[in-house]
């Protein structure tokens, strides 16, 4: 029995660390909100340099052929800062889609690329006054004159100036609905038509995206016509692990700021974290962040097993640290006072960061079912 | 037991209502309220319609007659606020010296004092602001350090104030200054000065907040001037100053339950407009559950409202059981614009005109974590029920 | 504008509590665990002849005709003391019923015996396994040559010992779910198999209690065959208005227990109410106690008047009151620490009775969803 | 990160598993588990399992084998918890002995002691309870006020314990008392004795707790004897002794970790067994979602915990984020226990014989209340998790 992560990924950590915190750390963040994105794109560019692209490719397609708890590190510190961009997505989302469903073409035209750091994919999931589940999913895909041509609306489509592709959701059977999806990854064209929407978590772009007519080849379709969504689960329980790290790292962070000023703080004569209501909250903020990294690590590791409770770990992982999240982040700002109030503290930063992922990619209950069911409950 | 209303308030609602209905800005019945964006011309509406309120004799109905108010009721100052969140009224620019100033200094100004500033703050001609909390005195205000300082006939005022609102429109300011230092007694030495904000050594900076709005501001005082006629009471004893100004401040959480329960409404309204997948999420149990729970605390909040308003009437003054009221009332607004941004799902993260329902919703939910700190935390809130209305002992900051 | 309780209805207030007192509060309660119902028949016949029991009866029956309003110092001092026996039921389900669906032959029947105090009713509704719903009344009332024969089993009917007569949930039609149940009156009679039943809160009995073959006259059966369950909710109307004020009652004794406790009890050199912790979880209790009492008080207005809200205002003050009784009453057990966890105080007699009443005729969502569906939502 | 057992660990597992089904009580593993009622009864049949127990070698695995141990390492510890709650083992009746107090003496004790008390720990000869709580001292252990004083070549011992377990079968007390007075330093003055309980002085009564068992005792002294030969370490530096003790107490934490896990698994059983209305709990929505939430923190304690576990091999003894484990593991048991109550609905109340499923679920809710007061309340882990592993200021009460 050995639960924490090895010498070498903690060592990978602190590079990674000392990196964004050259970039002033939730600067960048910071600077996406301004439309500023020369600094996140050294960032990764750096990243693809320390070979973070690769930690999970195949060595065949230029990678590491390492594991989902390699990449902890790196999506711990990367949420410690907020780091934006399309890292997750393309990591922890395309390529354990594309090494598992892919074609070999489909592999060598996009992994190596994945792996250097030149491409990033978005993923265009969600529509308008929809919600994610396959009934949610209407843009349709229709074999037309032996091509393929896509019609509809996503709305909410992540940072989309920063993306070279997109993986895209898809409906190509009306009649059934869970397995009547598919999922195509189209490169950034001109067909596309982009419309930036305003994000209430303003460092984190989003943007509506239209396919009018956009003709698709058959090489495009991952994996199986019409059995997208069930693809999909493979690649979002990567994803959800991935997104717990992300939020463990955010969470930590907020729960180091609120301990920090609680010590320095002073009311009535006394650091403020020596009043129970400031020093209990801030206690079920650790207590939070240290059960939302252990249920995250496990996940990651478990992600690569088979083993009988892969998927219930991962989803819990994932409920887990979006809930506590959004509650962490609220009571930082209480915790600062008035102060935590103000665009000039970062507090405001998780915050909204915590609600963007609250929902992205499905909802809470969403995944307590999926975790039930998966149990055989 | 009896909630209905005497003829004369039915009257005067109704004279209100009337009078609201013709006077209200263009449009503003129907929806167009839209006020400007530009600071100056945002302060120049809000002044006139001050003015207009003024003019008809609605814009201090809780002062007496005498100083131009219309001597109301505890019970017509609550309908006036129903009927003002009723049509959703433009703010009122002079709250402060409305509410807060004008009253003190009705009960404890000097004549000259009276003379000199009641009749500008009605007519918005003086807009007021507050100076109480500094970076280092925010739940403990005996911690300010603006000092001010007696030099030949008048005081030089140097410091700083922030969480002053109206700051970058007032004319003058409520000041809180130290004036002598009582390490043991820290309550003591404090003196209130109404500042002149149009001077040399007054500067105001806006403090943008994390819904990005500018609703506050800090103000640094270098060399301020004041004389004793700007003292409100005697010198070193401004913390009973601040005391009886707090008294007069009887119905501003009465306004706060109503908007609460408003908000409650539209949320209703939302689940009942708002589809998924062509389904209305009012259909959803977990949505309907859950709107029952925030009836109840919703219900609650305000039946404790009048209970303890029917006390007040009873009793001449406010219980100290009135503190539950903002404590619930903040906590409760801050669950429930959550709860309204929640159930859009992740479509709730869009924001302004992308917002695929009222973008109301994103800033109210952002707006509120403001509402548990100012005017008191939540947790300084705790401490003065557990301290006032349950006689627990006193905390050891203290 | 009044929102507060008459002078009168203060004063009688002041009656019951002394006249509570002077039995021990909630030694009453103590007694029933002993099985020892002599003091809490004293308090009956004491209640009676304060007049309790014909308040809401009219004139003509022997009562007062007063409102609900006028019974809510009696039950909020009842709850103080958590006074067990079935005045409840018998006032505010009971009395209302038969108030509005009795014949002309059951009110004399009754509302005097009532009124007097020589008569209590206990409510028979909940069957074995199955849950307070139309679904989950499957006793039988079924017309025989001429005659009615009832047959089955319902559990948990309270405190059999000191009941006359019970009113029983029955169902009279296979077809139809909700409008296929009635309400029948039954005196005491050996023809009903009593078994006494082993309680969590063992100073509120209930038993088993079986129907074989019972025959019960048509005189028996209150109002409409097969409107039972509609009568019932408007029995239930006053009856959880009732509760309510007697679990703010209790509450309000939880909270008196807590807070005293706080200023005497000293760790650490200091009375704990000194800490945040304690104090603050007292201030949560007294907040929670406040807004119940409020509600009750409207709850218990309204039911009397025909607003639109007077289901939905009901029902609210009942779900509100059952789940902070249970809240308060468990921090009360917490800020009293081991002493807390004896019998010999009685944190947990209070515990118990939170738990008895939270689910007793419907659980919190099922009165949700009768809050939100009254007010047309 | 290795989730695996090694070899020799499994190896471990096995021989006790093979001991476990050859020796446990008749019928045990078949579920026929009754103890008997009567204590004298209770404590025979309690203390003849612990003497199996030694006579197997099961008695004390983390002693050092030369005091009758098998050295066992953190990991066999945690294997022999997870084999005992797998089974439902019996109680331990000297829990205190081999856990707490005999860890301790081959710690600090003297040869004498180690020679006069270790076998007999072992054997269930003699059984251990602790002295600590008194009615003015239970969140602050401190505020003792049991006096020993010498007199001549012997100490009389005055004053009186509460919630004492074990103290109605116990032979000898692990006791605190007071033999100085330091009002500026409470914790110096305090001494250890190990006293006998079977002698003129020493009174024990039983405490009837909420759920109506009597699982611990008050002791009352009235000059009740020990010599210096009892003491354990030195005269007045007893919180040395303490704190000794409770670092020995490594793995009691992973056992009632496990005996949640076990307790959820058992509620999921429970929620697909029960019926309401004919359909089984577990298809209802709002049920579902629960077990989920539940299950993501009954796993997140366990994985948590064994982070700290891995911490604590590493370091050879465990970190301050140890004390977040019981806080977690208290609160959640107290949820867990009511949940499962509750979801049997108004028929949750039924009890013992009546009760609809397993009376066990009301007797644990009942249960529940002790454990986030007993061994500290949540509110003192709260204080040493802020204080010991956030670093935040002491509490001003201390």
């Amino acid at each position: 029995m050995d639960f924490s992560l090895t010498e070498e990924q903690e060592m990978f950590r602190g590079h990674i660390r000392k990196m964004l915190d050259k970039f002033g750390g939730t600067q960048l963040a910071r600077e996406m909100i301004d439309n500023n994105p020369q600094n996140l794109k050294k960032v990764y560019t750096t990243l693809a340099e320390l070979g973070c692209g690769g930690i999970n490719i195949p060595e065949e397609y230029d990678g590491m052929d390492l594991d989902a708890l390699d990449l902890v590190p790196t999506f711990e510190e990367m949420g410690r800062s907020l780091v934006p961009g399309l890292f997750m997505e393309t990591s922890a989302l395309v390529v354990p889609i594309l090494k598992k469903y892919g074609t070999e073409q489909q592999k060598q035209q996009y992994l190596p690329n994945i792996a250097s750091g030149e491409k990033l994919v978005s993923f265009a999931a969600l529509e308008p006054f929809n919600d994610f589940s396959p009934a949610g999913i209407q843009c349709t895909l229709v074999r037309q004159d032996g091509q393929y041509v896509l019609n509809g609306t996503k709305t909410l489509v992540p940072e989309v100036e920063l993306a070279d592709a997109f993986l895209v959701l898809v409906r190509t059977n009306q009649t059934d609905q869970e397995d009547g999806l598919s999922l195509v990854l189209i490169d950034k064209t001109k067909g596309i038509n982009i419309e930036k929407q305003s994000s209430f978590d303003e460092s984190k772009h989003v943007a509506k995206i239209e396919f009018n007519n956009l003709v698709i080849k058959e090489d495009q379709i991952i994996g199986e016509v019409d059995k997208g969504w069930t693809q999909l689960q493979e690649g979002l329980l990567y994803f959800n692990a991935a997104l717990s790290s992300y939020i463990v790292g955010a969470m930590e962070s907020v729960v180091n700021m609120a301990t920090e000023y609680a010590k320095i703080r002073e009311q009535f004569g006394q650091a403020i974290g020596r009043f129970q209501a400031i020093k209990h909250s801030i206690v079920n903020m650790k207590v939070n962040l240290e059960i939302a990294r252990s249920l995250s690590h496990y996940a990651n590791w478990v992600v690569d097993t088979d083993e009988l409770d892969r998927e219930a770990a991962v989803y819990s992982a994932r409920t887990y640290a979006t809930e506590k999240f959004i509650e962490v982040s609220a009571h930082n700002v209480q915790i600062h006072g008035g102060i935590g109030f103000t665009e000039e503290i970062d507090c405001h930063l998780y915050v909204k960061r915590a609600r963007y992922y609250d929902q992205y990619l499905g909802s809470t209950p969403f995944y307590q079912e999926k975790v039930v069911a998966s149990l055989g409950w | 037991m009896d909630f209905s209303f005497t003829k004369k308030e039915e009257k005067f609602r109704t004279e209100l209502r009337t009078w609201l209905e013709a006077n209200l800005p263009e449009g503003w019945l129907e929806g167009k309220r839209d006020l400007p964006e530009d600071l100056d011309e945002y302060s120049r509406v809000l002044r006139a319609w001050q003015n207009k309120l003024y003019e008809g004799g609605w814009a201090a109905i809780a002062w007496p007659k005498e100083y131009g108010g219309r001597n109301a009721s505890l019970m017509e100052e609550i309908i006036y606020h129903q009927e003002m969140v009723r049509v959703k009224a433009p703010p009122l620019i002079n709250y402060i010296g409305i509410h807060m100033v004008g009253p003190t200094l009705i009960d404890i100004g000097t004549d000259e004092q009276k003379e000199k500033y009641l009749k500008k703050i009605l007519t918005g001609e003086e807009i007021w602001c507050q100076g109480y909390s500094e970076p280092g005195a925010g739940s403990d205000l005996t911690g300010l350090k603006t000092r001010a300082v007696k030099d030949g006939d008048h005081w030089l005022i140097n410091g700083q104030k922030v969480w002053t609102s109206f700051g970058h429109v007032a004319d003058k300011c409520f000041l809180l200054t130290r004036t002598s230092t009582h390490p043991e007694k820290k309550h003591r030495g404090i003196t209130v000065f109404m500042m002149d904000m149009h001077q040399p050594g007054v500067e105001t900076l806006p403090i943008v907040q994390m819904d990005g709005h500018k609703d506050f501001n800090e103000v640094y005082m270098t060399d301020a001037v004041a004389t004793d006629a700007d003292i409100v009471g005697q010198v070193d004893s401004g913390w009973h100053v601040l005391i009886a100004l707090m008294l007069h401040e009887r119905t501003g959480i009465g306004a706060e339950l109503f908007t609460l329960e408003k908000q409650f409404n539209d949320t209703v309204e939302l689940a009942q407009q708002y589809k998924v997948n062509g389904k209305p999420l009012i259909e959803n149990p977990v949505v309907r559950q859950k709107l029952a729970n925030f009836y109840a605390r919703v219900r609650g909040s305000l039946l404790n409202y009048y209970k303890n308003l029917t006390t007040t009437i009873k009793n001449g003054q406010p219980g100290a059981e009135t503190s539950i009221d903002k404590l619930v009332v903040t906590e409760l607004n801050q669950a429930l614009s959550a709860f309204a941004v929640e159930i859009q799902g992740h479509q709730g993260v869009l924001f302004d005109k992308d917002a695929v329902a009222d973008p109301k919703w994103q800033h109210l939910f952002l707006a509120s974590f403001g509402q548990t700190i100012g005017g008191g935390t939540s947790e300084v809130q705790r401490n003065t029920i557990g301290e006032r209305v349950l006689g627990l002992p006193k905390d050891m900051g203290r």
